[in-house]
């Protein structure tokens, strides 16, 4: 019984958080309804018995991602939120793209036979730490290598380019 | 190190014209310059290896009204021998204007501005001429001997 | 003319080249007049990239008093309690100058006594203000206990000020003519406690804070000023010795005996990276107190019985002239411009105050620094805004 | 003559309420509960040292959970106030002990040891100011997001076995994911206030956290490849029998790692010489500039709760946990005591270095924090590898230097005491003329 309330609690924040992200113009606003979702997500994911999952989704998506998100969001000028409404070009273009992926993720839910798999007693970071380690190595060695190539992409496109003007003025050299 | 009565010849020797008098003895040894002349002097005093005035100490501006004048005066001192001295400039008290030291001395700069600002002296070609100590829309210049109190000043009485 | 290379933060400053797509807003950063670290009602516009500093105009006049224009309506006597509130953390140094300068006018002469008591208050004065700048500049870096412990010993100079002066900061205690009054009973004896328990302290103010790691690295080669820039925008004091230029007007133009006492000029050697740099500015003034400590012990020895006063008339009359006289500050030289037309009061008192010509060369400094070094600069320069202001 | 018209505000608000009733109450109550301040204080330590004790012992296994939860998260946050109160009066204390001052002397006439309750009662008192430009929820909500994470890692540090309100298996991660929480709050409260100074704070917050975080769960796994398991009460219950069994002296690599999280750890609690943040120098008051009243106290709170967290956190992976240094008895006051210790050091470092830079915090943490952790990490994971009995010499090596890092250990320990003692001994040399005089006893 208390576990359906708190399972209620939970996805409705999740829910309400996830169409406050689609209503508010605020960007920083949004990243911190963002935030709400990922944490009661994560509060899902306690509920569910996935602890390890529920801390890592805190700790990564909330504690890292999401502060980093916000620290981008933060830096923008306040005046940016008036120009975040998407015109009707746009509209239409997003519309139907997420039409698309709306009705692929039914698909999928509706078409996976959902069986009630078996819970993971005990040491459940001991588990994944094995399956990753041994069933799943490849997979998870390939992600690292993404991961890899997704950093050296950064800081390739941070990578200097040309030189700036004014980059001397700012040295400051100063006549007397 | 040198003796007022040196520096004063050695300010003939350059160019005599621009010296409207001098006072070599007494606690205050100076001289007067033609306002015209003042930079060219300046450049002298600070670059003649005799004499290397390189500390600008202070730019003192003194209303005379009796005199119709504005004195600008200029103390200077070397750091290399240890000497010091004093230009003067006397300009028309109803316009005083004289052209900027700041390219030589730029320490200059402050002074300048809080003699424009407390006497009203307008420095020509200075790079950022404005009020200093007293607010931008201050009215007058406090320092002036005929100077009159400010009654009232953004939304504030004074009392008398 | 030369050009000077200001070599703030080498590391930071991006040599060439940056994305050119990628821009960013500058902003505008109002620090002060109310700000922890500008020492008063300073105000600092800074215009930043990110924590970079691109450029910082001051705008001073929160505190102008009108003290020139006082000085024109009230006698010289009078004119001495406005001279302790120019440069208040150095009252004493300040009385010096503005008596000196009407002494000179006036030419009173002053019997020996007075000028050695005045050389001990003005020195034990400058060790007061010191330990004031020390303090505050380790607040400034982030170190709160080392203004504490200034605070203590700066306690005992007061302490000492009072028994004689019978003031703790505006003192007025060298008037025209001499000193107010002779010393009370034991002072000598309490001065000398003083210095024997103030001297071994230095070494623990350099243990905690002059020599601290995260100091240095906060100070060295920040806020570079070599001597020429700091001559050429009127640096005087811990500023322009900081440069590494061994000006001092105590050696310069002696005034008050000062040629009698045998003290060296420190100055700044670039022992944690260029010569001027703030940790140089700081740490000359740590070694004045060094010398000033040397000047107070040889003026208590030399100390003679006396009369600590010329008579002077209660209302000074001055012959017309005028004269211009300067004093070796704790912040530089403090200057008078006194021009009297022979009445009772001064016709034009002009005053040249040291904070007002250091606080000039900021403008010049401040670019390419970090946020946090300004308040590192602000510090070094050591202001007091009643004398910028005036 | 100028005269200023004071704009009609109403005021309301939740603190107001409080205040209303506080002085209503408080003008009875207020006298009456300092008058018998002794009484009550020891009274509220008696009843909650007891209240603890007698849920962690009987009532655990009679009443059902959700009453059990109740009572011990009640008890929970009554040790994180009391943490906070205790905390801030120390600071001000050893503070003052270590700048020849006293302290606060007056208020609870012993000690002042009532000053963080009379500063609280003032705190209450005051108008929750918010700034007009402010972005008002974001504004409110700011100290909450800060301080509850913080007591939310409290869930899942244990005391001791049994004293833990949810031994779950990942309570490291768990109490490191709270603590990693705490950031959005005090950036959210940077951008809320709508000041550029606060926004100073809040984007050095945001970057000196998340790149400090790496650091500190990295020294922390050093430890977990040691034990094998992340969770808490496992890895206190490795370290009985002694201080010879701490963890951090079971190898180099552990040994050093507990400086590297230590350093670290100050980082993310926003303490001296990392506190950036709010460093009141440069950025008048960072990311809390715009607060007033109480929910001013709530950042206070959340710091001073986060660094006990911390110090929890070394104290049960590195120091030993609950167990006895000495071979005794384990008990929950073990691992106060300790934590305690590594809390006054916090204080100790605060009160003795200036600041860091901006830059030299990010240097610090990805030039050498970052690539040395990740040495320890290797290292520690390969000692593992090597420490078992395949390889007899390693281990015999082992062995010794186990026994030398627990020497060095003791000696600093050691040095640590005689410092004390040479300080208290020469007390009337050291801390000056003026201050003896003033000292109690002198």
């Amino acid at each position: 019984m208390l576990e359906i309330v708190i399972f209620i609690l939970f996805a409705a924040v999740a829910v309400i958080a996830g169409l406050a992200i689609l209503v508010s113009t605020n960007i920083v606003r949004m990243a911190y309804w963002l935030i709400a979702m990922l944490i009661s997500v994560a509060g899902l994911y306690f509920l569910m018995g996935a602890y390890f999952l529920g801390v890592i989704q805190i700790l990564v998506y909330v504690g890292g991602v999401a502060v980093l998100l916000v620290f981008g969001v933060m830096l923008t000028s306040r005046q940016m939120a008036p120009k975040l409404r998407p015109g009707r070009v746009e509209a239409l273009w997003l519309t139907v793209v997420a039409a698309v992926l709306l009705s692929g993720l039914i698909l999928s839910v509706v078409r996976v036979r959902w069986e009630p798999g078996a819970v993971v007693a005990g040491n459940s970071v001991a588990e994944i730490g094995r399956s990753l380690l041994g069933e799943f190595l490849g997979p998870f060695e390939l992600v690292s290598v993404l991961l890899l190539v997704a950093m050296l992409g950064a800081a390739y496109l941070a990578r200097p380019k040309t030189p700036v003007q004014g980059a001397q003025q700012r040295k400051g050299t100063t006549a007397l | 190190m040198m003796t007022p009565s040196e520096i004063v010849e050695l300010l003939k020797q350059h160019d005599a014209a621009s010296v409207v008098s001098a006072v070599a003895d007494g606690p205050y040894p100076h001289v007067v310059l033609k306002p015209e002349k003042l930079v060219a002097a300046a450049g002298f005093l600070k670059t003649e290896p005799r004499l290397q005035f390189d500390l600008l100490r202070c730019i003192s501006a003194i209303d005379w009204p009796a005199r119709n004048i504005v004195e600008v005066a200029y103390d200077l001192i070397s750091t290399s021998f240890g000497h010091a001295f004093a230009v003067k400039v006397e300009l028309d008290r109803a316009d005083p204007q004289v052209e900027s030291v700041g390219g030589i001395w730029p320490a200059a700069q402050w002074h300048e501005r809080e003699a424009f600002d407390l006497m009203g002296v307008m420095f020509l070609h200075h790079p950022d001429l404005r009020r200093i100590l007293m607010p931008e829309d201050w009215p007058g210049h406090p320092l002036r001997k005929d100077y009159q109190d400010v009654v009232e000043y953004g939304g504030l009485k004074f009392n008398p | 003319m030369k050009e000077i290379e200001l070599q703030c933060q080498p590391d930071l400053l991006y040599d060439g080249e940056i994305p050119s797509d990628v821009r960013t807003e500058e902003l505008m950063l109002n620090m002060g007049p109310q700000h922890p670290s500008t020492h008063g009602v300073l105000r600092v516009v800074l215009q930043t990239d990110g924590e970079l500093v691109l450029k910082a105009t001051p705008y001073i006049g929160y505190l102008h008093r009108c003290a020139e224009k006082i000085a024109e309506k009230v006698t010289y006597r009078q004119f001495t309690p406005y001279t302790d509130r120019l440069d208040y953390l150095a009252a004493m140094n300040n009385n010096l100058g503005f008596a000196l300068a009407v002494e000179k006018l006036g030419g009173i002469e002053v019997p020996p006594r007075a000028d050695y008591l005045r050389v001990i208050f003005a020195e034990l004065n400058r060790i007061g203000s010191h330990l004031m700048a020390t303090g505050s500049y380790g607040l400034d870096m982030g170190a709160f206990t080392p203004l504490v412990y200034c605070f203590r010993e700066r306690e005992w100079i007061m302490d000492l000020f009072e028994s004689a002066s019978g003031a703790r900061l505006t003192y007025s205690y060298i008037t025209i003519g001499g000193v107010r009054e002779d010393l009370p009973d034991g002072w000598v004896q309490r001065c000398r406690e003083f210095l024997d328990y103030f001297e071994p302290k230095i070494t623990e103010y350099n243990n905690l804070l002059s020599y601290n790691h995260i100091f240095i690295n906060r100070t060295g080669n920040v806020g570079v000023c070599p001597a020429d820039l700091a001559v050429a925008y009127g640096g005087t004091g811990p500023c322009l010795r900081g440069s590494g230029l061994a000006w001092d007007l105590r050696k310069a133009t002696p005034y008050c005996r000062y040629n009698e006492f045998d003290f060296d000029i420190p100055v700044g050697r670039g022992q944690n990276g260029a010569v001027g740099d703030c940790w140089d500015r700081y740490f000359v003034r740590i070694l004045e107190m060094v010398q000033s400590v040397r000047i107070v012990r040889q003026a208590l020895d030399k100390l003679t019985d006396g009369p600590v006063q010329t008579k002077v008339p209660r209302i000074v009359k001055l012959p017309a002239g005028e004269v211009y006289y300067e004093v070796e500050n704790p912040r530089g030289q403090l200057g008078f411009h006194l021009v009297s037309d022979g009445g009772t009061s001064a016709y034009r008192l002009k005053i040249r105050g040291p904070s007002f010509c250091n606080l000039s060369v900021l403008p010049v400094l401040a670019p390419n620094c970090l946020l946090a070094d300004i308040s590192a600069l602000l510090g070094s320069i050591d202001i007091v805004m009643g004398e910028v202001d005036r | 003559m100028y005269t200023y018209e004071r704009p009609k505000v109403e005021y309301k608000g939740l603190s107001l309420t409080i205040v209303r009733l506080a002085t209503k109450w408080g003008a009875i109550g207020i006298p009456l509960l300092l008058r018998f301040a002794w009484g009550v204080f020891f009274a509220a330590v008696v009843a909650v040292v007891a209240f603890v004790w007698i849920v962690g012992r009987f009532i655990n296994p009679l009443l059902p959970w959700f009453i059990r939860d109740v009572v011990v998260v009640v008890g929970l946050l009554a040790f994180v106030c009391i943490v906070a109160i205790i905390g801030i009066w120390g600071e001000r204390k050893v503070s003052g002990r270590i700048q020849s001052r006293l302290g606060p002397m007056r208020t609870g006439h012993w000690h002042g040891w009532a000053q963080s309750l009379a500063d609280g009662l003032k705190f209450v008192q005051k108008e929750d100011l918010i700034p007009r430009d402010a972005d008002q929820p974001l504004f409110r909500l700011a100290p909450y997001v800060a301080l509850v994470p913080a007591f939310c890692a409290y869930l899942a540090l244990p005391f001791g076995v049994g004293w833990v309100f949810r031994s779950a298996d990942v309570s490291l991660l768990f109490v490191l994911a709270m603590l990693a929480i705490e950031v959005l709050g005090v950036i959210m409260a940077g951008w809320a206030s709508n000041s550029k100074w606060s926004l100073y704070g809040a984007m050095r917050e945001g970057c000196q956290l998340v790149s400090y975080e790496i650091p500190m769960g990295l020294s922390l796994l050093a430890a977990v490849v040691a034990t094998g398991s992340v969770n808490l009460i496992e890895l206190g219950e490795v370290q009985s029998g002694g201080w010879f069994s701490w963890l951090i002296f079971q190898n180099p690599f552990l040994f050093l790692a507990f400086f590297t999280y230590y350093i670290a750890s100050l980082a993310s609690c926003k303490r001296s010489p990392f506190d950036l943040p709010e460093g009141e120098s440069e950025l008048v008051a960072g990311f809390h500039t715009e607060y007033s009243g109480f929910r001013f106290v709530m950042f206070f709170f959340a710091e001073y709760v986060a660094m006990f967290a911390v110090s929890a956190l070394a104290t049960i992976i590195f120091l030993g946990g609950w167990h006895s240094p000495i071979g005794g008895p384990s008990s929950p006051l073990w691992f106060v005591l300790k934590s305690t210790f590594l809390v006054w050091v916090q204080m100790w470092v605060r009160w003795t270095l200036p600041r860091i830079r901006i830059d030299q915090v990010m240097h610090a943490c990805v030039k050498y924090l970052l690539p040395f952790t990740l040495l320890l990490f290797l290292g520690s994971s390969l000692w593992q590898l090597y420490d078992n009995p395949a390889h007899p010499a390693f281990k015999t090596f082992a062995h010794l230097l186990h026994y030398g890092l627990g020497c060095v250990g003791l000696l600093l320990l050691g040095l640590y005491f005689t410092g004390m003692g040479y300080g208290y001994y020469n007390r009337n040399r050291l801390v000056g003329q003026m201050a003896r005089k003033h000292l109690p006893g002198a």
